[in-house]
């Protein structure tokens, strides 16, 4: 057990598997000598080789065809993307051959696709996105977006080790801000349950990434008790802890960091309606960005983003509805 | 500017056997390639009696093409191939009442009746079930060959694309990839001239798109598809150099589509003289005559093998016909693999 | 006036366009010589010649790239997907270039994309999706998807006429199977407004493309006053109508073809429980295909797709809650 | 195997003129390439100084590629240039102070404080806004030419990408259709060794990219890209080339990055002998020595356009700073067009 950061607990778990299981290799855009952009595979070529660490060309296409090529011959890949936005380059390859070869196929695709994700750093419209809501669509795709850095750890290895393919968003915003104690001996978090971060009674607030940490700020500025859902894994998504959260409190606020219109918080709004109708006190409640792409300037980019005060102004409007 | 080799046509006996190739593997070719086009002539038939949902696609005049590249493929290499290559999975030996399920979208199907037409492989025999997208399956490919390459094992992948799809970026990040890491990779594009209606002059503006594989910095071939042998000698050259650590190839087979698109497409835009001139060259045909000339093929073995055809071709529909309906209880079962799945033989 | 089939309609008001506007022009694969794979554009490569009907490589970004570069320059194309399924292969472009460069650089990119979407005919797995809720959460895309003729027509003419991409899905199984009557002029249809396709009192059916018709079957079949409401426009989608609908019938049922977790009707189900919750008098309730690709076996793709008894099944259920 | 076209270095005087440079065009070309580092030096002293947030990147050592392009651009030719490529809106005449708002978030760069860096133009002046992935807007500039083929227009468009980016489908797929097509778009590859951290031989394994021009039917250029004269004549002959209905022309201009990527990032994987010899080829010393030698330049002129340049910076710098926040009341506006947006002058 250790003080890590988020980014440490992702290398660590990833160096690990490496170690153990000679099938796992990474492939991305400058994983090796430079260590990735974000420097998560750090010193992983010189210890692995550069056939285990594949600095690959500018090719988001022929990063995942290699991938699901050599997972469909038993190796255990684990993809970087450079930023997640550019994973728009591989959505063909993602939802046509990843999600759909089991099914159609009965061929498993296991790999892992690291995503550095979201904004609050004047990344911009390309450099911020939380593309895992248009992920969370596709049958046959595992979406997971851990917050801290115990959850990184366990996270990762289980993606490694689930027989399909996981797309795996780590929240940039996190990797060197947030630390916590990572155990050291392997361990995995399981893919589709939710863990509860902090207890309480009145509102329920379902969240996940950066936004649980937003969530608990806010949380702390209202009279209410609040009990804030850290949703884990997006597709599938815990939908029995939510309801069990959401009958306690009777009241839902989703809270998430992409865009409003179609965003995963969208489906969660609306199962819990569904699902829970006679046990809501109050309607469901979403903050979420609006409908635009990223802005730069921090100015814009901090009105854009869900802040610690939309949330604490959509907290008491749900408590005292 | 031709810049990729243009092969020569097929030998005598004696240069066959020097490629490794026995008489019964001659006559095997042959009968693979029966009954690739008997396969795809029998679906024609269910389509029509309306027992085919949807589509459907054939290979007619691919039949050289697909069978001589499969006959040049390792038992342990893979492949990925296209709704033209019927004979790539008759040669891997998929058996043809299970294309028949297939076709009719039943239960023992390889895909269960989840997908249809020649949307299905048999991993076991190391195949990859093609997506209509064309040509995702091509940067897969490589990444098979990626993973032999990183375990060092001498194994090949063969991608397939048409020639029309070889406009698509898929195409160009997977060569380009295979070419910088020189993985044991064998690209085949199946150049049938038409892409649906459209010319291959309004598809690209190379000679050769064999020639584009100098831009990957590997080997270009343009070989007739008509000539099962001399395919089948490009492609074993090309894999073995491949196994040998020699990096990808690509080759390039002329042939034409002698059908529609698909079964609904009367081809009106394809100039019939076209269709005479190769029909002419027709590689069933073309492989029985060189069979009677060089191979001593007699009266006897055709009737023998047009009987075994037949007979295979008529049982395997009736076991198809009785295949059932699948299951709708199944619906939403094997959308996530189960660690089980992983335990098959295809995953070493 | 008369009558004509959706696609006839839809072939009309294209051609309508470009006979007056010298700008449209049309490209997409073999939709010259062969006039499209459903034959939409017949004919026109006669009219128009070459340069205004361009049969494109099989190349979906180089399609949708030459359509945004022409659209900058002042020309409107229309380009066709063959398939709405092969879209995926255009995503990059349309996600990352045409939805944003407005908002980003100021230049607008007016283009439409004809989709021929949807399921019912055993297409398998990719000739059959139904992709618009993927670009429902694209700020800066529209997405219209008509039901009658008269709104196919209207609906392409105002999508040509839009200053923006827009994106046209036109469902394959009403192109020969749905007539209508169309007027001869020129006409246009407003993108994000809802059309009540059936006036009613105790359920609020939202829905759009085919489905329309089969919640007409299923409004039928049961004893409740249904009242449809048929989208038109995905997005924007007309909050507005739905909301005056529901506070109507106090009732939602939303129905689509596309797969359930992440699909549109999340978006609205949502929407309306938040908005509309005092209104509702059962929980919002939705039918969709499961989480599953499309099944190609007509056994299969039948119990996939939202049947009428599916829709009577839910309606009843909703009606007596 | 090379097939590309490699170009001669620039001539005398006497040559340039004749590619219609006079001397007025001549010391304008090194004035803007001056113009083009300072605003990136000026740049990342913002930066440093904390007034520049996200990130920042230069094409320092492209000063000469980015120029020599532009400059050979008719008035109402049109480009997609990338972030190395800041001497093309130099040349195009966007403002520097602009460029200063832009790269600080202000309300009065090109994109309003939406995006930052170089990812912005001016579509006035015929350019239009890059986005960060790369090559996407290839296949837009070949759109362009589209507009202008299908108006029978005597325009050409300009598509840059990078040597890393060549290996996405984009390039491809873009540089397909213009092949296919013979349409009026000149491509530029600023072949400067490194994306990001990786070299040419792990993005491409042919020798010049310039040689993919030959699998896609048209020409390749290589060219040394410090040697803006050589630049500008093959930019030049292409541009005019494809204005008279000849296709498109790929042009490879070599350059060495002399930074790293980004600020961030010190560039410790490219040997520093690398550096040092490249260092000696600075385009901008380069240019002066030349119009030293060729052009008559005197101290004088130097101190006159270097005064004028200093003075330009000082004053960009200064307005820049003084451009208001964007309004967060303004940050859901302009997400969809409105039917007004279309009548900008580059819609016609
Ligand atoms: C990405 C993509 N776009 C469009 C299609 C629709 N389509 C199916 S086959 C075909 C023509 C393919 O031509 P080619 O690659 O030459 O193969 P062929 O059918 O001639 O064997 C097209 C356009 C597709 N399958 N995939
Ligand atoms: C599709 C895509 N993937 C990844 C990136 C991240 N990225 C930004 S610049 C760069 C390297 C680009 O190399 P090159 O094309 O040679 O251009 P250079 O930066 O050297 O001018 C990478 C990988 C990107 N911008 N776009
Ligand atoms: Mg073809
Ligand atoms: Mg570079």
């Amino acid at each position: 057990m250790a003080e890590k950061t988020y980014l440490q607990a992702i290398s660590d778990g990833l160096r690990q598997e490496m170690r153990r299981d000679p099938r796992v290799f990474v492939i991305g855009e400058d994983v090796g000598v430079y260590g990735g952009a974000f420097k998560v595979t750090l010193g992983f070529q010189e210890e692995f080789g550069s056939w285990r660490v594949i600095d690959a060309p500018l090719s988001e296409t022929a990063i995942m065809g290699g991938a699901t090529g050599a997972a469909m011959m038993g190796m255990r890949p684990v993809a970087e993307m450079q930023f997640a936005d550019f994973v728009s380059c591989a959505w063909d390859h993602l939802v046509t051959v990843a999600a759909k070869q089991r099914w159609r196929a009965g061929t498993p695709v296991p790999f892992v696709l690291r995503l550095p994700s979201g904004g609050g750093f004047s990344g911009g419209p390309f450099h911020s996105q939380n593309p895992e809501s248009s992920f969370a669509h596709i049958p046959g795709l595992k979406c997971v977006c851990p917050a801290t850095p115990e959850d990184a750890k366990g996270l990762i290895v289980s993606a490694i080790e689930d027989p399909g393919p996981v797309l795996f968003f780590e929240h940039k915003h996190l990797y060197r801000r947030i630390k916590g104690e990572v155990p050291d001996e392997r361990y995995t978090t399981p893919i589709g349950k939710a863990r509860i971060h902090q207890e309480g009674d009145d509102v329920s607030v379902i969240t996940w990434g950066a936004m649980v940490y937003t969530a608990e700020e806010a949380a702390k500025q209202v009279d209410a008790s609040v009990e804030i859902v850290d949703l884990r894994t997006i597709l599938p998504w815990d939908k029995a802890a939510v309801l069990e959260s959401v009958r306690k409190t009777s009241k839902l606020l989703v809270l998430h960091e992409d865009t409003h219109t179609g965003g995963f918080g969208a489906e969660i709004a609306a199962t819990i309606a569904e699902e829970a109708f006679e046990d809501l006190d109050a309607p469901p409640k979403r903050v979420t960005a609006p409908d635009t792409p990223v802005h730069f300037a921090p100015v814009l980019e901090g009105a854009f983003l869900p802040q610690v005060s939309d949330v604490v102004a959509a907290l008491r409007e749900v408590a005292e509805y | 500017m031709a810049i990729a080799r243009v092969a020569e046509p097929s030998g005598s006996l004696q240069d066959v056997k020097e490629w490794g190739l026995d008489r019964e593997d001659l006559l095997q070719i042959y009968r693979n390639m029966l009954i690739t086009r008997g396969v795809e002539e029998r679906g024609h038939i269910l389509y029509r009696q309306g027992k085919i949902p949807g589509s459907f696609y054939t290979g007619r005049g691919n039949e050289a093409a697909s069978v001589g590249v499969a006959t040049a493929m390792g038992p342990d290499d893979v492949g990925t191939p296209l709704h033209r290559d019927m004979g790539v999975h008759i040669t891997r030996g998929v058996e043809p009442w299970r294309i028949f399920a297939q076709y009719m979208g039943r239960a023992d199907g390889p895909t269960q009746g989840r997908d249809g037409n020649v949307h299905m492989a048999d991993a076991r025999l190391g195949l990859l079930a093609m997506v209509s997208h064309l040509p995702a399956m091509l940067p897969v490919a490589v990444g098979c060959a990626l993973a032999f390459r990183i375990r060092e094992e001498r194994r090949v992948a063969i991608g397939w694309s048409g020639e029309g799809a070889m406009a698509r970026g898929d195409a160009h990040e997977g060569m380009n990839f295979a070419g910088v890491r020189r993985l044991p990779v064998v690209f085949i594009c199946d150049n049938n001239q038409w892409a649906y209606s459209t010319p291959t002059h309004l598809e690209y503006a190379v000679e050769h798109l064999a020639d584009r594989a100098a831009s990957y910095g590997f080997e270009g071939v343009v070989v007739d598809g008509t000539d099962v042998l001399a395919v089948y000698r490009e492609a074993k050259r090309a894999i073995e150099k491949a196994r040998d650590g020699g990096g990808p190839t690509l080759i390039e087979c002329q042939t034409l589509r002698m059908e529609g698109h698909a079964v609904h497409d009367d081809a009106f835009y394809v100039p019939k003289e076209l269709f005479e001139r190769w029909a002419e060259r027709d590689p069933i045909e073309r492989m029985r005559n060189w069979l009677r000339g060089n191979a001593e093929m007699t009266d006897e073995d055709e009737e023998q093998i047009a009987a075994h055809v037949k007979k295979l071709l008529n049982e395997s529909l009736q076991r198809a016909e009785e295949s059932p309906q699948p299951d709708p209880a199944t619906l939403t079962d094997g959308v996530y693999a189960a660690p089980e799945d992983l335990d098959t033989p295809h995953h070493k």
